[in-house]
């Protein structure tokens, strides 16, 4: 097994990863960076991200104002001094970006542009036309390509975690092209590895989200954080579930029942506003969770439409006109035409809720550190608690520039701290060996009779009835107990791809299992949580109980068994839990 | 890594290009179809004509920018094609093609002051 | 190590027989022949003027053979193709700022056949006339 | 739904046991609004869990589905059954990359070379982030933005024959996107990106055949990039030439 030393270990190139390695290649030259992704960077999901990011720049706006709408959206489950860090850097972050080359859309005179996006009172939300992801994970590609200390290892595929003594030593990984595994020795690891909506049948998210990371710290040790917060995005296309930007209702398109009637204003978040005017953090521009909740009721009360692909309703786009469509939302007209066919010029799309992002993940605290000490995570597989129990839209893509650099910053001053913290090469070894054999009894295991593909589904459908827009303690606890099973019938999957070279059998049969552990942690998290919050809605608890509750869910592993959920306080700094309230009436 | 010297004639191949896109049908039309097929009548090329209307030296540089240009789009573009042909020794190629543009260039322009 | 990456070679000589577009690609390149030998064939005209009445006659003669006006309309085909394809294209190597945007190409395209149109129109009226 | 059962005939190649690659046939039962990629995301599902390829946006986004479709450059997501008329379509690795295995090709080539164009903006003048951003017009952002839009799928390369006869060509997507940090309004570094573009296996070995552009999924236009860099480098040229006192 060949054996890679460096400094710092990065699992993941998405925004994050590719912000951390730029990071501490900028703080220090000399530093060792290995920088490893299960796709070639750019293919990293980020580039799906279609909206923007958010970052007070404009004068009639304040920091002041974007923390309340932040933790205000999360309805309170926020970590308040860690909201308050990301405001402030999120400005710098944006505009080292634009240093950097990322083509903002732009006003007249040439300064950056900023559109309205859900939940926030101000328009703050920087916009590279509706591409933002994609300009933001190119530039920072292409930017990355100029440092010749970040060794990128594409399409390697991580395993494990090394852990030893307590710390985190490094990782081992196969490299999909060889099938060869590799050790990757180092004293901090910086997990970048994104979300795992793949776990929900409908989903926004690609076929690589599917949770490796969070799997591999939590089955290190490390809690998973707030897990039961999952966000449904209001607008996905039927069938494929690809996202229409929040960047659509910002611009003024207006959603619809079967009955053309504006229903948004039934529940909370009227009065109604007038065609072509968009009022922030009212109507069509409130938070994601209150808009998808509202679909529910309108599917239970029969007012959507039945389609092919499932009940929907309409995002009606027309009154916008041609020509700013063409100009703000070029790419989502076509992804309409080209995938249900509908062009929104001149006729209303049918759209349904859809898994989209996941707030809980890898428990860290505010510089991106988890507990064990070495491991560090950032993006959306970490869960520093920015987003509590509810995104707000254009947070996310700024989370990962500021904290994928908090953790590079937190990795060096880790690495020069008292201990001088060094790898124990033999126990990285040992372990890594074993790793591999783990791998290499994957190869002989018997036909238990079991797909990928079967098992998969299984899980998905389970989530989407148990753990849902809405869930109870009873569907709850057939979805728990149909994951705990699944997990055992895995093992039953047996590999007919024996060869070495790119066997993306064998990753999907790892993904897998990671997207198991994760879904058990979503599903075990929300059954005990038993309040109404955020995205986390509960049939049979319809209030929300800051009294019990105003606290994080942390996921313990615990091998077989179902995860041990404990409960953290949350930091409260100067924001105590009011009422999230997105009627015109106030503001 | 040397930087090519393909644009001197990249530039006379791009020149000889659009030149030729905008008068080469015509003439071709003019003197190879309708004069010989006779349309403009007998003497619509007669040797006076023709010397007159080449003794004008606008039409003389005209002529010979149209013909010169042509010939180096001709050659340069045909040096490509032998090699999409799968002729692969490229100097021995562009030695021929360019040497054919050059020795026509030197008689056309000989001739044209001449006349 | 496992790998063996297969490497599928490209037919040095045939390749543009693979598909259309290639075709296509060949067939506005070999343009370039027709031209070539219709500015030669001219050259050679020109020197028969330069020797003289007698030289110039025979000169016309053999440009008014069959095989030569087979030749010429063939030459003229392609020209013309050669034209069309080098108009087509000229939007992708000229922007030509306009507002906030460039200029559409098809108005580049469009003004390219328009001059096209115009100078063969005035070099025909022109020898009628003459 | 409508089903129609297609044919599928996807090229195999497997290192470790295959000297050579060969066709497999899949029958497929599609509902009418799939893409290729679904298509294949079934056999590998349901019918061979062995097959290899790469996908992940199913958006047209993350450039990883390129493929041959029936002979054509495509990206798998995006290529609709509806637009195939007969009951057979034929599934190949993208052309003009060695074949890893499968649907799977190297690229390593073209990382190489987008590194090797410097694909990042240089300043004319390092300025702080403290003092905000640069500005930039909508015109100059128009300038450049269409060769932002490179997803790095490939498919150019796939259908570049200049491409495909001599791999030192630096190839169309990285010579879009050199031409994208030149024309940025806060970008300085042409003279660096010109020791590579300049170069024979730079602008010169592209012959203009324009396949890059007519298979490239995102209107990035390549082929359109690429003149422009001739023209510009041709001025350079003359301009050191003909006028050396002009200075570098
Ligand atoms: C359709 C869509 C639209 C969105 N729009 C917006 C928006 O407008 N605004 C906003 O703020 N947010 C938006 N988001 C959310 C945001 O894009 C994501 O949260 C963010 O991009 C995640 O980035 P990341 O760097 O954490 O992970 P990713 O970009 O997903 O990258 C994960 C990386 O980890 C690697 N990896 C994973 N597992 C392994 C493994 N086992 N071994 C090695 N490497 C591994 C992958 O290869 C990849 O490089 C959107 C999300 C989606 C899906
Ligand atoms: S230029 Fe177009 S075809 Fe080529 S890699 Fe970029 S997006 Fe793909
Ligand atoms: S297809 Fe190739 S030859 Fe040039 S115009 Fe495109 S790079
Ligand atoms: S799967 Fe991402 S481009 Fe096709």
């Amino acid at each position: 097994m060949e054996t890679i030393q460096s400094d710092v270990v990065i699992i993941g190139a998405g925004g994050a990863g590719l912000r951390a390695a730029i990071a501490l290649a900028e703080a220090d030259p000399s530093l060792r960076i290995a920088l490893l992704s299960k796709v070639y960077p750019m293919r990293s999901h980020t580039c799906a991200a279609e909206g923007g990011a958010a970052g007070v720049i404009k004068g009639d706006d304040s920091l002041d104002l974007h923390f309340g709408d932040t933790v205000g959206g999360g309805d309170w489950l926020c970590d308040q001094d860690a909201v308050e860090f990301f405001i402030n850097e999120a400005p710098k972050e944006l505009t080292q970006l634009e240093h950097w080359g990322c083509p903002w859309s732009r006003e007249k005179d040439g300064a950056v542009g900023v559109r309205p996006f859900g939940g926030m009172k101000m328009k703050r939300t920087w916009f590279a036309a509706d591409k933002t992801g994609f300009h933001l994970l190119h530039t920072l590609f292409q930017t990355s390509l100029k440092y010749e200390s970040i060794r990128r290892f594409d399409e390697v595929f991580t395993t494990d975690l090394l852990v030893s003594d307590g710390r985190v030593q490094g990782c081992c990984a196969i490299e999909m092209r060889t099938g060869e595994m590799l050790q990757f020795q180092a004293p901090a690891v910086i997990i970048c590895s994104g979300g795992a909506g793949r776990i929900f049948p409908f989903t926004t998210n690609g076929a690589i989200k599917t949770g490796d990371g969070m799997a591999l710290a939590y089955r290190a040790g490390v809690p998973l954080k707030d897990m039961e917060f999952v966000q449904y995005h209001p607008t996905g296309l039927p069938g494929t579930g690809i996202l229409l930007t929040e960047g659509c209702r910002g611009e003024g398109g207006v959603l619809r029942n079967k009955d053309d009637y504006r229903y948004l204003q039934d529940y909370g978040m009227g009065p109604e506003t007038p065609l072509g005017e968009t009022v922030l953090k009212t109507m069509e521009l409130g938070p994601r969770d209150r808009l998808s909740q509202a679909f529910w009721h309108e599917d239970k009360a029969g007012n959507t439409i039945p389609t092919k692909w499932g009940n929907c309703v309409y995002l009606d786009m027309r009154h916008l006109g041609e020509e700013k469509i063409n100009e703000r939302l070029p790419f989502v007209r076509e992804l309409a035409k080209s995938y249900v066919g509908v062009d929104m010029v001149t006729d209303m799309v049918p759209i349904r809720p859809v898994v989209h992002y996941m707030m809980g993940g890898i428990h860290t605290d505010i510089n991106a550190a988890t507990p064990m000490p070495g491991l560090f995570a950032a993006g959306e597989c970490a869960c520093v608690s920015i987003n509590g129990a509810n995104r707000l839209g254009s947070n996310s893509l700024t989370e990962l520039l500021v904290f994928g650099r908090r953790a590079a910053e937190s990795a060096i001053a880790y690495l020069n701290g008292a201990q001088k913290p060094a790898v124990d090469t033999a126990a990285a070894d040992r372990q890594a060996a074993e790793a591999e054999g783990r791998i290499h009894a994957l190869f002989d295991r018997k036909d238990g009779g079991e797909t990928i593909a079967g098992i998969r589904d299984a899980m998905a459908d389970s989530m989407e009835s148990g753990a849902g827009i809405y869930r109870s303690e009873e569907l709850l606890k057939d979805t728990t107990a149909t994951l705990a099973d699944l997990r055992k019938r895995q093992t039953g999957i047996a590999l007919k791809d024996k060869s070495k070279v790119f066997n993306t059998e064998l990753t999907q049969t790892l993904e897998l299992s990671c997207m198991l552990d994760v879904a058990q942690a979503v599903a075990v998290s929300a059954f005990e949580r038993k309040e109404s919050r955020g995205s986390h809605q509960r049939l049979d608890h319809t209030e929300r109980d800051d009294t019990t509750y105003l606290k994080h869910s942390m996921a313990q592993y615990r091998g077989e068994d179902a995860p041990a959920i404990d409960y953290l306080d949350v930091v409260i700094t100067k924001s105590q839990p009011g009422v999230r309230d997105y009627s015109g009436a106030k503001s | 890594m040397a930087k090519s010297n393909k644009p001197i004639v990249w530039g006379l191949f791009a020149a000889g290009g659009t030149i030729s896109a905008f008068v080469a049908p015509v003439m071709i039309l003019i003197t190879g179809l309708l004069v010989p097929l006779g349309v403009f009548g007998e003497d619509a090329m007669s040797y006076e004509r023709m010397t007159a209307f080449l003794s004008h030296w606008i039409v003389k540089i005209g002529l010979l920018g149209i013909v010169i240009l042509t010939l180096w789009h001709a050659a340069h573009r045909l040096r490509i094609t032998a090699h999409d042909f799968g002729i692969r020794n490229d100097s021995t190629i562009a030695m021929g093609v360019y040497g054919f543009a050059g020795l026509f260039s030197v008689i056309a322009l000989f001739a044209v002051l001449a006349i | 190590m496992s790998r063996k990456p297969y490497v599928r070679e490209v037919p040095k000589a045939t390749w543009y027989m693979r598909n259309g577009r290639y075709l296509r690609y060949m067939a506005r390149e070999v343009t370039c022949i027709f031209l070539a030998l219709y500015m030669a064939g001219l050259t050679i005209g020109l020197v028969r003027l330069m020797q003289g009445p007698d030289k110039w006659e025979t000169y016309l003669a053999g440009v008014s053979s069959t095989p030569a006006v087979i030749f010429h309309l063939i030459a003229f085909g392609f020209a013309c193709y050669h034209a069309k394809s080098w108009f087509d294209v000229t939007p992708k190597a000229m922007r030509i700022p306009q507002g906030n945007d460039f200029v559409p190409g098809r108005i580049i395209v469009g003004t390219h056949y328009g001059i096209w149109g115009g100078v063969s129109l005035v070099a025909l009226v022109l020898m009628g006339v003459l | 739904m409508s089903e129609r059962q297609i044919t599928f005939e996807v090229l195999r190649y497997n290192p470790e046991t295959d000297d050579k690659p060969w066709v497999q046939t899949y029958a497929v039962p599609c509902q009418e609004e799939w893409v290729v990629l679904d298509a294949i995301n079934y056999i590998k599902d349901h019918l061979d869990t062995s097959l290899s390829y790469r996908w992940s946006c199913h958006m047209a986004v993350c450039g990883s589905c390129g493929m041959m479709v029936n002979g054509e450059p495509t990206l798998s997501c995006k290529a609709f059954l509806r637009d195939y008329k007969g009951n057979t379509i034929r599934v190949e690795p993208l052309t003009h990359f060695p074949i890893e295995r499968d649907l799977v090709v190297v690229l390593d080539d073209f990382m190489e070379k987008l590194t090797s164009v410097k694909p990042y903006i240089i300043p004319k003048k390092e300025k702080p982030v403290e003092e905000g951003e640069y500005k930039q017009t909508p015109r100059q952002l128009k300038n450049y933005k269409q060769y932002t839009m490179c997803i790095n799928c490939m498919l150019c390369y796939a259908a570049c024959p200049q491409y495909g006869l001599n791999d030192e060509f630096i190839g169309p997507a990285a010579l879009a996107l050199t031409h994208r940090y030149n024309l940025d309004s806060r970008d300085g570094g042409r003279s660096q990106r010109q020791e590579v573009v300049a170069q024979h296996e730079g602008v010169w070995e592209c012959s203009f055949v324009g396949a890059c552009s007519e298979v490239c999924p995102k209107d990035v236009d390549p082929a359109g990039a690429i003149q422009q860099m001739k023209i510009a480098s041709t001025v350079d040229w003359y301009l050191e030439h003909l006028m050396p006192w002009r200075g570098k």
